[in-house]
């Protein structure tokens, strides 16, 4: 039998994505990082590192940590701003020709409401995707991510301004994700993506102080796969909107386990740290899997598991 | 520029207790580095230690990479049982690297600092006063083939077990004190904490340029993350600093503008 | 100066540990698996795999599955039941002369009143520790530990029917584990443990299924170790009752860890698992830090973190 | 009773695509295995891959301990290269292990199932029928030690490189077929699970009793987490069946109790 190169494409919302993976925000810089080490046009999309409307400094270092098989963080959402993202980082990513997702954030819906539409009808980004896992400056006891009404009402803010495909960024942090993913759709998100980093600490038994700044950080890499997993099978029954799953994805085989319980895509983050190729060995590890268990489309393995 | 490659380890020795030797040939045509840079090394094949770990680059040419290390945790460790043959995946060179110097300068090292040091006496042959200091003769390493780089030498160690005894930065502040006319020369330096602190008020005080590598913790190495920041100055900025990336801004910093 | 030995005990309600070391429910089995490889008197206290009242047959294989720095377990609760641990097991725990806290479970209220019950009074049982992360029959829904309300209602009946001292168990997978455990407290517990497994899951990228036969399993191990420290600490500014914390402890550094962010106490896991001798270094381990740091008391490092 | 221990690799060496040997020498006293028994070997010094690994005892006597294993996943290829000289860890020896054969026995081995049946066949020299298949001749490792030990033997491989082309249950049957007086010797087994499967059905047939040993992932080793349970036919309860610890009550079971 001839073997035909199998088809990867999938679709969020309206973008088509001429493979499954895409970056994780916040790991992958604003691309031009990796430039050197892969071909960037290869990705089936590029989310670049969470933006505020002002830039915002971050937290004091240290902001990471190793723990086992995972990294602690408390980068504290620095970044350079909408202004400066679009005049000086934005012309290097529409060259490449590849869908543009800018992940953002703000500390009041008033906030997000205009970091959203200051990205709106920007050429050159072609979605935004919402991290709703940031402290609430107006109801300090919570984050958007974790109170049902105020992640309902931030959605539905940022909705009304925005014509892009909006993606929900989930937090694990919850009791029920799939209840979380639910509102997400009901308040009119696109697609949702999870999970972001789960918070966890770490103590130097010295000085008998957090070994972050910042006391708590967020656990990402291999350590928390399984829960990853878990929830994005969870959100994928619950919804009819499209999943992005990540969460410890390292290599083809990690990334096929969130396919088969039901993601459209998939992201890597922490991976792209200790291998700056990580995405490009995916992308071809699920061809060649595609190729060597004659199955023609991605499709067919989307939401293949079997109970 | 900077590329992710695997080398295979010619020279694997332990040289002093918690002190390795690693030399190594790139398998592919490597980007040659400059003084002060660094390479991310894989230490072992599994998830568990996750991240590369930081090495400054201690001696190249274009067909070897070598680097000189302290074994302090699982990373290290691992990183000390390379076997000859074996293979050791890098990446690299990182960072800024020191300024070139502009004629005679001094080298100021606190122990394994010396590793990020030894390519500017390399290739400043004969031009640099070195200061290098450890907590003895046994972590004093490599001692023999760095200070033969040397116009001058001087060492110290925290038991007097070779060299004057006391902190290398009393050394050389009692020399600055006796060589006035020395105090034009830029210093390099790469060493603890407190070290550079102490030095940068020795050089402060003299109006002497320092220029320091520092450490900071690292996920990724080139620039992604924003792990690794530390504390810069900046006036332009009305909280008076910024925070700078170890890995793409640094590790080279001029001593003065470090915020601690 | 002369080195005194340190003292190593602490107090969980009416219990003296003579050192703050205990095994984790279900890691353990009933002590007697141990008995080779350490001297199980040392043991600050011991806790058995979980009882209900009936024998239970458990989930069927495969039951665990490793995952980065973890393991993913769908044991199912298999334990021999009351009576038979009594009659069978108890003689030989009695015997080692420390505490001996027994772990158990139900699945409706009823259960748990009944076992509950059937433990209390009986010679050589110090203290009993309720699992609350079960599936709750009457309400499909459900697990005790993550509705609050259930959760109150569940903890009262079984504090009416016991004077022992009542361990409440806690689950990681909640929005706001510091609110639980204020429940717990309110609800009459003596002292809290945490934390649980975290819910995981992962697939077999060949066969299309879940490699656990039960879909999904709880994750332990070093990987949960930096989620569990975060709670410990949450749960520990939270409430007055003690906190026994667990998750991940291999080494006696991890153990420090959940001390100084406020644990009275610590359990160890999954480390038993791979190191049989694991609780015995680690509190051989506690013993040397306190002695060169010249802490004469484990008191002064509990909760001696610094902000 | 079992011991946790450190035990000096003296021979490690491949034996083939994906098969090693290894063998230790303890640095404690041991408790002496019997055939049949198996240890959790430690496999790397990280929490990746975390938890030790099952393997049966290959060869034994107070001084030594062999074991010969197929390279599958992490936790094998780490344990492949085990330099001479390094310390393993090990557990054991755990499970119940063979019963003893009354006089004269049969041996079917598939694959890797053969280091689990050595000691059988070394204690009872010249009493054994062996049966002995693999996918080719490579990996029919071992054979002329083994071989020896039997008072018969028959090999088969999938591509007939060596011996009987064909299932080693095939040969087996056709055996018992023209060898009916041979019904009566207990057969000793061990292999994949398929061949377990066929095997079954054979000495069912001809109601012969069979020894298998099993295999299930496991966490402890030593029957505490009740992870490594198999399906084991037991009529006093309503289900007709129980969960068995394969590291505890097994490896080895009556293949006739076994509930697939
Ligand atoms: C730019 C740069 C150059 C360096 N050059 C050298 C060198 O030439 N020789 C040498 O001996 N050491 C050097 N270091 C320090 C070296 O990277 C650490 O000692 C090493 O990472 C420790 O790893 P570990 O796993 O053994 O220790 P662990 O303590 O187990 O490491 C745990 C984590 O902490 C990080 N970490 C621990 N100590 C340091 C540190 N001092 N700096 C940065 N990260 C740290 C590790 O990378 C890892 O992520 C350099 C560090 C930096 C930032
Ligand atoms: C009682 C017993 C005796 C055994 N004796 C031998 C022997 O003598 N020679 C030999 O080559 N193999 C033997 N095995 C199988 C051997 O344990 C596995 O091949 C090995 O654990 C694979 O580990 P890995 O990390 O390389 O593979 P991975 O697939 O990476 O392992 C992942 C996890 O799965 C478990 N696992 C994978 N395959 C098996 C398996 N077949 N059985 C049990 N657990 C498994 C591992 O222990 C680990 O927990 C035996 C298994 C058991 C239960
Ligand atoms: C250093 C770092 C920075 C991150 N920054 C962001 C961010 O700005 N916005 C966001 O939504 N998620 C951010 N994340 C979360 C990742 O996008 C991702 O959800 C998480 O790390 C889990 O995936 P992983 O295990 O593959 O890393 C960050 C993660 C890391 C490790
Ligand atoms: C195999 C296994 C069985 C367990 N059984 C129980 C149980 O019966 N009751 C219970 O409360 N917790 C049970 N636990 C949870 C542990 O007691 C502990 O809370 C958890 O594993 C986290 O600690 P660790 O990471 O040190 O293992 C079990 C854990 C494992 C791994
Ligand atoms: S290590 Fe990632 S930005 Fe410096
Ligand atoms: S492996 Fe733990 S009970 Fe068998």
């Amino acid at each position: 039998m001839e073997n035909v190169k199998p088809d990867l494409t999938t679709k969020i919302a309206s973008l088509t994505l001429k493979n499954p993976v895409m970056t994780a925000s916040g790991t992958f810089g604003y691309g031009e990082e990796y430039a050197d080490f892969i071909e960037l046009q290869r990705l089936g999309a590029i989310v670049v590192k969470g933006l505020s409307y002002k830039p915002k400094k971050g937290n004091p270092p240290p902001r990471l940590i190793e723990t086992p098989c995972g990294i602690l963080n408390s980068i504290g959402l620095q970044n350079i701003g909408v202004e400066t993202f679009i005049k000086e980082k934005l012309p290097f990513l529409r060259n490449l020709q590849i869908p543009v997702i800018v992940n953002f954030f703000g500390d009041s819906i008033s906030e997000y409401i205009k970091t959203a539409e200051a990205l709106s009808g920007v050429k050159g980004i072609d979605a935004l995707e919402m991290n709703i896992s940031c402290p609430n400056k107006e109801a300090q006891w919570c984050i958007f991510g974790t109170d049902a009404r105020t992640m309902r009402e931030v959605i539905e803010a940022v909705r009304r301004v925005t014509n892009l495909p909006l993606i929900v960024k989930l937090t694990p942090n919850v009791t029920d994700i799939a209840l979380m993913a639910k509102i997400a759709e009901d308040s009119g998100a696109d697609a949702v993506s999870l999970i972001n980093t789960i918070t966890g600490m770490a103590v130097d038994i010295i000085q008998r102080k957090p070994l972050l700044a910042n006391v708590t950080g967020g656990l990402s890499g291999p350590a928390i796969r399984p829960i990853a997993v878990r929830m994005v099978w969870e959100v994928c029954k619950a919804i009819k909107i499209p999943v992005i799953g990540m969460g410890g994805i390292t290599t083809y085989k990690d990334a096929l386990e969130f396919l088969i319980v039901g993601a459209k895509a998939v992201a890597v983050g922490t991976a792209n740290f200790f291998n700056p190729r990580a995405t490009i060995e995916i992308i071809q590890g699920i061809e060649n899997f595609l190729l060597e268990n004659n199955i023609s489309h991605i499709n067919q393995v989307i939401g293949s598991i079997k109970l | 520029m900077n590329k992710f490659f695997p080398a295979k380890a010619i020279e694997s020795v332990c040289i002093g207790k918690n002190f390795h030797f690693l030399r190594l040939t790139p398998l592919e045509e490597i980007i040659l580095p400059i003084y002060g840079q660094f390479y991310m090394l894989q230490c072992g094949e599994t998830y568990d230690p996750l991240l590369k770990r930081p090495f400054s680059i201690f001696d190249y040419d274009a067909t070897y990479l070598e680097f000189l290390f302290r074994v302090k945790g699982k990373g290290t460790s691992l990183l000390s049982q390379t076997k000859k043959g074996q293979l050791v995946y890098l990446l690299g060179p990182l960072g800024n690297g020191y300024p070139q110097p502009p004629g005679d300068f001094i080298v100021v090292a606190g122990g394994i600092g010396i590793a990020s040091l030894m390519p500017l006496l390399k290739f400043h042959q004969k031009r640099a006063i070195l200061f290098y200091g450890a907590r003895n003769s046994d972590e004093l390493v490599m001692r023999d083939r760095v200070s033969e780089m040397a116009k001058h030498y001087y060492f110290s160690t925290d038991d007097g077990s070779i060299g004057q005894q006391g902190l290398i930065t009393d050394l050389f502040f009692n020399f600055l004190d006796s060589n006035g006319n020395l105090t034009n020369l830029p210093v390099y330096a790469c060493g603890s904490t407190p070290m550079l602190k102490t030095l940068r008020e020795i050089t402060e005080k003299y109006h002497i340029i320092c220029y320091a590598s520092v450490e900071e913790y690292m996920a990724c190495g080139i620039g992604a993350c924003l792990g690794c920041v530390i504390k810069i100055k900046n006036y332009d900025d009305i909280s008076g600093f910024q925070y700078s990336r170890v890995c793409k801004e640094g590790p080279v910093f001029a001593l003065k503008d470090i915020f601690w």
